[in-house]
C-alpha cells in the first residue's frame, strides 16, 4: 500500500504549498515504511521534517502549524507512538475547534501503521491496532483504507479535509503491491462501501481485516457458502448503512477486527448492527478479532493471536448452522 | 531554598545563553524611556486587568460564573510590558488558562469575555469554550489552555508556521513555573531551537504551581537555569516592574523576530489570590511573603512614580481607577443580557 | 465518595508500609478531591509524595516502584491527564508481566476522578469519561464503584491485587456523601453486582451511570414500570453474568453511560448482550450516553451533553413499547 | 556540525555540575589501574558480546529470529566498564532495547538469550518478550525496553523503591541519545534531583538517533549541555576506553550509593552495525566516519595494550575468541533445541 499512499502524498504537495510533511526519519532516511519516500529529496527539508524523538510535542507542532493554515501531514513511525502523543491528539488537534466556538479549525493528518505487520515480531509494543482510542474522540475523523485504490483517494481526501483526520495504515498491507491508480481522484472519508457481492452471509471488516474477509469470502465460495464483504473505512463518523443493507438481505454477520476484541471498533460496530438492524438478525452476530494479549514474540504464538481466515470461515459457518 | 527568588528580586540578574547584554536590573530598566501618556496608558491597562479580576470574581461569587476561575491578578506588569512590544497584526500569542489578562491586553472586548465566563452565546467561545479556552483569530489570540504545557508545543508550531510562510510575525508562548515540569516544555525548546522558530517562551514564574512552591516542584530555583540546555538565550525578568518588562520585551522580541530563534524568559511575580478561586493561598504561603510581594505591587509602582513625576495625582488615579470600574459594569451588564446558547449548539463545531 | 476512598487508602497504609502514594497536590495540600485528605499528616512525604506536573513520568515511577515489591497509587488529579501517561499506561504498566513471561508484576493502582463532576463547569479538558481507553488494554483490571461501601471495598482489593489496577473514580459521585463502613473489608474486582431487583427491564450502568438507573428505577417505579439496576463495577475483565441473568427475565436492556456512546465501554457491554443474550432479548438494547462532543462549558449546554434520568425513563418504556 | 563528537574525543572533556574533579580523559583513565587478571576477563567478555551479534545477526540471516535486532557492537567497553561495576545482588539495571551486550554482562545465560531471540519456550520470557523484551530479576536485570525513554521513568522508580526499601543498592538506566529528545527524560531528571533517587542515567551517546545524526536532532552536540538544568552532576566518558569507563564507573556509582543522588553521564561511542538488522547506515554515515571509530575499537584498544604489555599474544588473542565462539555455538545449539511456547502461553502471564 506504501506506493498509493507514497503517491497521495506527493501530488498533494505538488498541489498545495501548504502540504508539509512532519515525522521520524522521514527525511534523508526515506521514511522507515516508504511512505514518504522521494519525497525530502524532491521537495527539501522545509517541507519534510525530520523531527527527534518527541510525538507529544511534534503533534502539537502540527496543531499549530494547522490552526495557522498550513497543511500538516504528521507520521507516527508506527501508531503505537501516538500513546505518546495523547494528549495533544485528544485535548487539542480534537477539540480547539469546538472550544474555540468554530473560530478555529484543525486541518491536519495524523498517519502510520497500525497492527501486526508489514513484518512479523513486531512484539509488544509495536504492533498494537489502537484504533479504537481515536474513534472514540469526538472532533476527530477517523479513517483506514483496505487497498491501494482507496489508500490514495482517501488519504487525498483526508489531507483536504478541513478537519482533523486520523488516518490509520493497515501495517499488515503496507508491502501489499497492486498498481495504483495514477489519475488526481478523491474518496469519501465517511463511506462504507461494499468490497465483495454476497448472499448468505455479511463479512464486516476496516483496514487490514477487509483482506481477510475478502479470503474467507473466496474460501466459503468453494464451499458453497455465498458472503458478502462489507469495508467500514471510516471508523468515525460510522457509515452503517452498507452493512445495516448487507444484513437485510443476510440476516447473519461476522465482525473482523485485528484489534483486541473487548472494546475493540467492533463492539461498536456490533452494538449498531444489533441495535438498529435488530429484526434482520436471525442469529447473533459472531465476532473475531485479535486475541487479548500483548503481542507475543513467538511465531506461533503470534499466528494465534491475530484474526484468521480460518476462524471468519468458521464463524460465518455458525451464524448459517442456526436457521 | 536560600536562593529562591524574593520579591526584592535578590536573585542574580538573568544572564543570556548567548552572551548578549541580557541583563535586566530594576536601575537598568529605569533608565528605560517610557513619556507620560505611554505611562498613564499602561497605568489603565493595569487597573483594567486588576478590576477585570475583581469583577470576574465576584460575578463567580454570584453564581453567574462556573468551574475554574484563575485570576492574573498581580501579575499585570508581565502583560502591559510584554503584549504591548508586540504587534499583533502580524504577531501571536498562545496562552494558558490564567488568560483574562493577555486577552484584554490584545484588544478583546471585555463584554464577550465576561459573557463567556457567563456561558452566554455572545461569548467569546459562544459560551461552550469557558475561562480556560478563549479564542480570538481577529486578535491573534491563539486559545488559552487547560493542559499545563499544553501550548508550548502548539505555540512552537505557530512559529514555524510564520516562518514556513514567510511573514514577519513571532509567536509568544506564556506558561507558568510548572509547566517546565512537563516533558513537552523540554520537547519544544528543542524543537524551536533546532529549526530556529521564531517563538518567545515565556515562563511567567509566579513562585508557585498550585499549592506547590518552587523549590518543592523545581530542581533548581532559577528556571533559567533549567532553561539552558538548548542553546536559546534565556534571560530573567524583574515581573513586577512595567519598565523592566517593557524593555525586555522590546529588546527581546526584535531579537527573535530578527534572528529568527527562539527564546527563554523567565518573568518574575507572584499572584495574589489562590490558584483557583476556591483555593486558600495561606494553607501554603505566609502572610509575610504576601505582604513582600504587595509591597512591590506593580500598580503600586507604576502609581508612585506617576505621583512622585506629578504626571497623576492620586485624585487622579483614583478617577481613573472608578472609570475604568464604571465601563467595566456596563460590560457586564451586556454580558449579562446576552442569551444561552441555543440547544442545537451543543453539537455543531465539534467537526464541521 | 472520598471519605470511603479515604478511609481505604489510610486503612491499607496502615495494614501495608508498602503502600505508598503519589500524586500531584496530594501532600500538604490535601489533595484537590479531598481523597488524601489527611494522609500526609499521618504518614509524612515519604509515603505520601507530592509530584510535579509530570504525568508520564511519575506513572512510570509508579511502575518502577511496583516492579520492586512497593504498593505505589498513583493519583490522576483528573484521569483526563491521564492523556499523558498513555504510554506507561499501555506499554509498561499493562504489559511487563506478559513480556517478561510472567516473572515481574506491576501491583500498582491509577486511580482518579473521571466525567463531568464533582463541580460543574470542568469543561472540554477536564471532565471527560475516557474508561474505555483503559478497558480496551489486556493486562489492566479497570473497575469504578458507584457507592461509598463498594468504593472502599474496591479500592483496598485493588490495592493489594497483584495485577496493575485502573480505578476509576466517578468524578459525579465523588462529593456524595452516605455513611462509610469501617471493617476492613474487601470486595471482588470482577464481579458485576444487581443493585436494585426488578421484573420488566434491565437498567446496566458502572461508576456515576448507576446512581442515574437507581433513580431511573425509582421513577419508572411511580409509573408501574419495575425496572431492575446491574452495576458492572468491572469493565475488564467483564462480569456478564447479572446483566445476561436479569434479561432472562426482563428480555430488554438499556444501557447508561457517562462516556461518548461511539466506542464507549456500553458498545462492548451491549455487543456482548446481543451475542450471548441474543434470544433472550425481544428489543433491541437502548443506549443513553454522553452526548458526542467536547464537554460544554455552558451551563443549558453541559447539562443537556449529560446521559440524564429522563432519557433512561423514555428509553425504558421505548423497550415496553413493542412487545 | 564542527563541535560534534569526533572518535578521538576532540570534545572539552565532561564537566562536572556539582564542580567535582569528574574529568576522564584517556590518559587520566589509563593512570587507572587494573590488573592482568581483570584485563584479560575484561577482553574475554568484550569478546563474548562481539561474538554474540555476530551469531545472532547469523540467524537473523538464517531466519530463526525475526522481528528487531538491534546490535551492541562497538560499545563493548560501556557495558564491560559500567556493568562491571555494579553489585548486581544489590545494584538494578534498566535497559534500552539495545541490551544483548548488558544482558550478558549481568550474567544471563546466553543460551536463554538465544532462546528468547528464537521465540522458544525455554528464553529469558518464554518466548514471549523478544529482543527488546527480556527480564531477569535473579540477575537484578529489569527489561530492555521497546520504547524510546520508557525505561527513564522506571528506572527512577527502581531507585527510588531501594530508597524506600533502606537497601544499599543503586540503579543504572541506559538510554542512547535519542532519548535526550524526549520529555520524560526531562521530567524524570527532575523527579530524581528533587527526591535524592540513587540512579545512575547513562546515556549511550553512539552519534546516531537510528539514521539521524546528533546535530540533526539534538539542538546542542553535546549532550551533557542538554542535562544540566537539574541539579545533578554530569560527566562525558570515553566509551571506546575500558580503563576510562571503569575508572568512571567506579567513582561515579560509589558517588551515587554514597550520597543517594542522581547522576548523568554522556558516554561517547559509536554502533558499528545499523540501527537494526536491515538498516545500511552508509546510507546517513560516511565510511571514513566508520574507519575513524574502528581505529579506536575497544577490543583492539585493549588488546593491543595486553600484546604490549606481554599479557597475552596475538595467538592467546585468537585462541580466546576461538573458545568463546566454541562456547556460543554450542549455546545456539542448546537454545535452537528449545520447544517453541505452548498455544495456552498465548493467554497466560496477561493477568493472574
Ligand atoms: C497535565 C496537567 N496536569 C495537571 C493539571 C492541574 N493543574 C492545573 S494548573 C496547575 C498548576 C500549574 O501552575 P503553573 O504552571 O505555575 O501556572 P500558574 O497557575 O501558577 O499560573 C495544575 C497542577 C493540568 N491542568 N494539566
Ligand atoms: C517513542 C518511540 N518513538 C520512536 C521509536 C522508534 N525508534 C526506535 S529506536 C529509535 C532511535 C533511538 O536512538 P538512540 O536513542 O540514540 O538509541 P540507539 O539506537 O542509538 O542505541 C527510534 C526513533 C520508538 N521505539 N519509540
Ligand atoms: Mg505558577
Ligand atoms: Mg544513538
Amino acid at each position: 500500500m506504501h506506493e498509493a499512499l507514497n503517491m497521495a502524498l506527493r501530488e498533494e504537495m505538488e498541489r498545495d504549498p501548504r502540504v508539509v510533511l512532519l515525522g521520524e526519519e522521514i527525511g534523508p532516511y526515506n521514511g522507515v515504511h516508504y511512505v514518504t519516500r522521494g519525497l525530502f529529496a524532491e521537495f527539501g527539508k522545509d517541507r519534510v521534517m525530520d523531527t527527534p524523538i518527541s510525538e507529544e510535542s511534534f503533534v502539537g507542532v502540527g496543531v499549530g502549524l494547522a490552526i495557522m493554515g498550513q497543511r500538516p501531514v504528521v507520521e507516527m513511525m508506527r501508531m503505537d507512538f501516538s500513546l505518546r502523543a495523547m494528549d495533544q491528539i485528544y485535548n487539542h488537534m480534537a477539540k480547539i475547534r469546538y472550544m474555540s466556538g468554530g473560530r478555529l479549525s484543525v486541518p491536519m493528518v495524523l498517519r502510520g501503521p497500525e497492527g501486526p505487520g508489514p513484518n512479523p515480531g513486531l512484539t509488544a509494543q509495536h504492533g498494537q491496532q489502537l484504533s479504537v482510542l481515536f474513534a472514540h474522540c469526538p472532533g476527530l475523523r477517523v479513517v483506514s483504507p483496505s487497498n491501494q485504490y482507496d489508500a490514495k483517494g482517501m488519504l487525498k481526501a483526508a489531507i483536504r479535509c478541513d478537519d482533523p483526520v486520523v488516518f490509520l495504515e493497515p501495517g499488515p498491507l503496507n508491502n501489499k503491491q497492486g498498481e495504483v491508480d495514477d489519475g488526481d481522484y478523491v474518496l469519501p472519508l465517511d463511506q462504507a462501501e461494499i468490497k465483495h457481492a454476497g448472499e448468505q452471509v455479511t463479512l464486516i471488516g476496516y483496514g487490514a481485516s477487509v483482506a481477510l474477509c475478502l479470503q474467507a469470502a473466496r474460501d466459503l465460495e468453494r464451499d458453497g457458502v455465498s458472503a458478502e464483504v462489507v469495508d467500514m473505512r471510516s471508523l468515525r463518523p460510522l457509515d452503517m448503512g452498507p452493512a445495516l443493507g448487507s444484513i437485510r438481505k443476510t440476516n447473519r454477520a461476522v465482525m473482523v477486527d485485528y484489534a483486541w476484541q473487548s472494546y475493540g471498533p467492533g463492539a461498536e460496530i456490533v452494538s449498531r448492527i444489533a441495535t438498529e438492524g435488530f429484526w434482520d438478525l436471525e442469529v447473533p452476530v459472531q465476532r473475531v478479532s485479535g486475541k487479548e494479549t500483548p503481542l507475543p514474540y513467538a511465531a506461533n504464538l503470534e499466528e494465534l493471536s491475530k484474526p484468521s481466515v480460518e476462524e471468519i470461515v468458521a464463524a460465518a459457518k455458525v451464524t448459517l448452522q442456526r436457521q | 531554598m536560600s536562593s529562591r527568588p524574593q520579591p526584592k528580586l535578590s536573585t542574580p540578574v538573568g544572564k543570556s545563553a548567548d552572551g548578549g547584554a541580557a541583563a535586566t536590573t530594576l536601575s537598568a530598566a529605569r533608565r528605560f524611556p517610557l513619556d507620560a501618556t505611554t505611562l498613564k496608558n499602561y497605568l489603565r491597562q493595569m487597573v483594567l486587568l486588576r478590576e477585570f479580576e475583581r469583577l470576574g470574581e465576584r460575578e463567580f461569587k454570584n453564581g453567574l460564573i462556573r468551574g475554574y476561575y484563575h485570576s492574573y491578578a498581580g501579575q499585570e506588569a508581565v502583560g502591559v510590558g510584554l503584549v504591548n512590544a508586540l504587534d499583533l497584526h502580524q504577531d501571536y500569542i498562545v496562552d494558558h488558562y490564567r488568560d483574562h489578562g493577555h486577552m484584554l491586553l490584545s484588544g478583546m472586548d471585555p463584554m464577550r469575555i465576561f459573557a463567556e465566563l457567563f456561558g452566554r452565546a455572545n461569548g467569546v467561545s459562544k459560551g461552550k469554550g469557558g475561562s480556560m479556552h478563549m479564542y480570538s483569530p481577529e486578535n491573534h489570540f491563539l486559545g488559552g489552555d487547560g493542559i499545563v504545557g499544553g501550548g508550548i508545543s502548539v505555540a512552537t508550531g505557530v512559529g514555524l508556521a510564520l516562518k514556513q510562510q514567510q511573514r514577519d510575525g513571532i509567536c509568544v508562548c506564556f506558561f507558568g513555573d510548572g509547566a517546565l515540569d512537563t516533558g513537552t516544555f523540554h520537547e519544544s525548546l528543542n524543537l524551536a531551537s533546532l529549526w530556529h522558530v521564531p517563538t518567545a517562551y515565556v515562563c511567567i514564574n509566579n513562585m508557585y504551581s498550585m499549592g506547590t512552591s518552587l523549590e518543592r516542584h523545581s530542581s533548581l530555583p532559577r528556571l533559567v537555569d533549567r532553561a539552558v540546555g538548548y542553546g536559546i538565550p534565556t534571560e530573567q525578568v524583574d515581573g513586577q516592574d512595567v519598565w523592566a518588562t517593557t524593555e525586555a520585551a522590546e529588546r527581546i522580541f526584535r531579537k527573535v523576530r530578527k534572528e529568527q530563534r527562539p527564546y527563554f524568559v523567565e518573568v518574575l511575580t507572584y499572584r495574589y489570590q489562590g490558584h483557583g478561586i476556591h483555593d486558600k493561598p495561606l494553607n501554603y504561603r505566609s502572610l509575610e511573603e504576601e505582604t513582600a510581594w504587595h509591597a512591590r505591587d506593580p500598580l503600586k509602582l507604576l502609581s508612585d512614580h506617576l505621583v512622585e513625576e506629578k504626571i497623576l495625582s492620586l485624585a487622579q488615579i483614583e478617577a481613573l481607577r472608578a472609570e475604568v470600574v464604571a465601563e467595566l459594569e456596563v460590560k457586564v451588564e451586556e454580558a449579562k443580557q446576552g442569551p444561552e446558547p441555543a440547544p442545537e449548539e451543543l453539537m455543531h463545531d465539534v467537526t464541521l
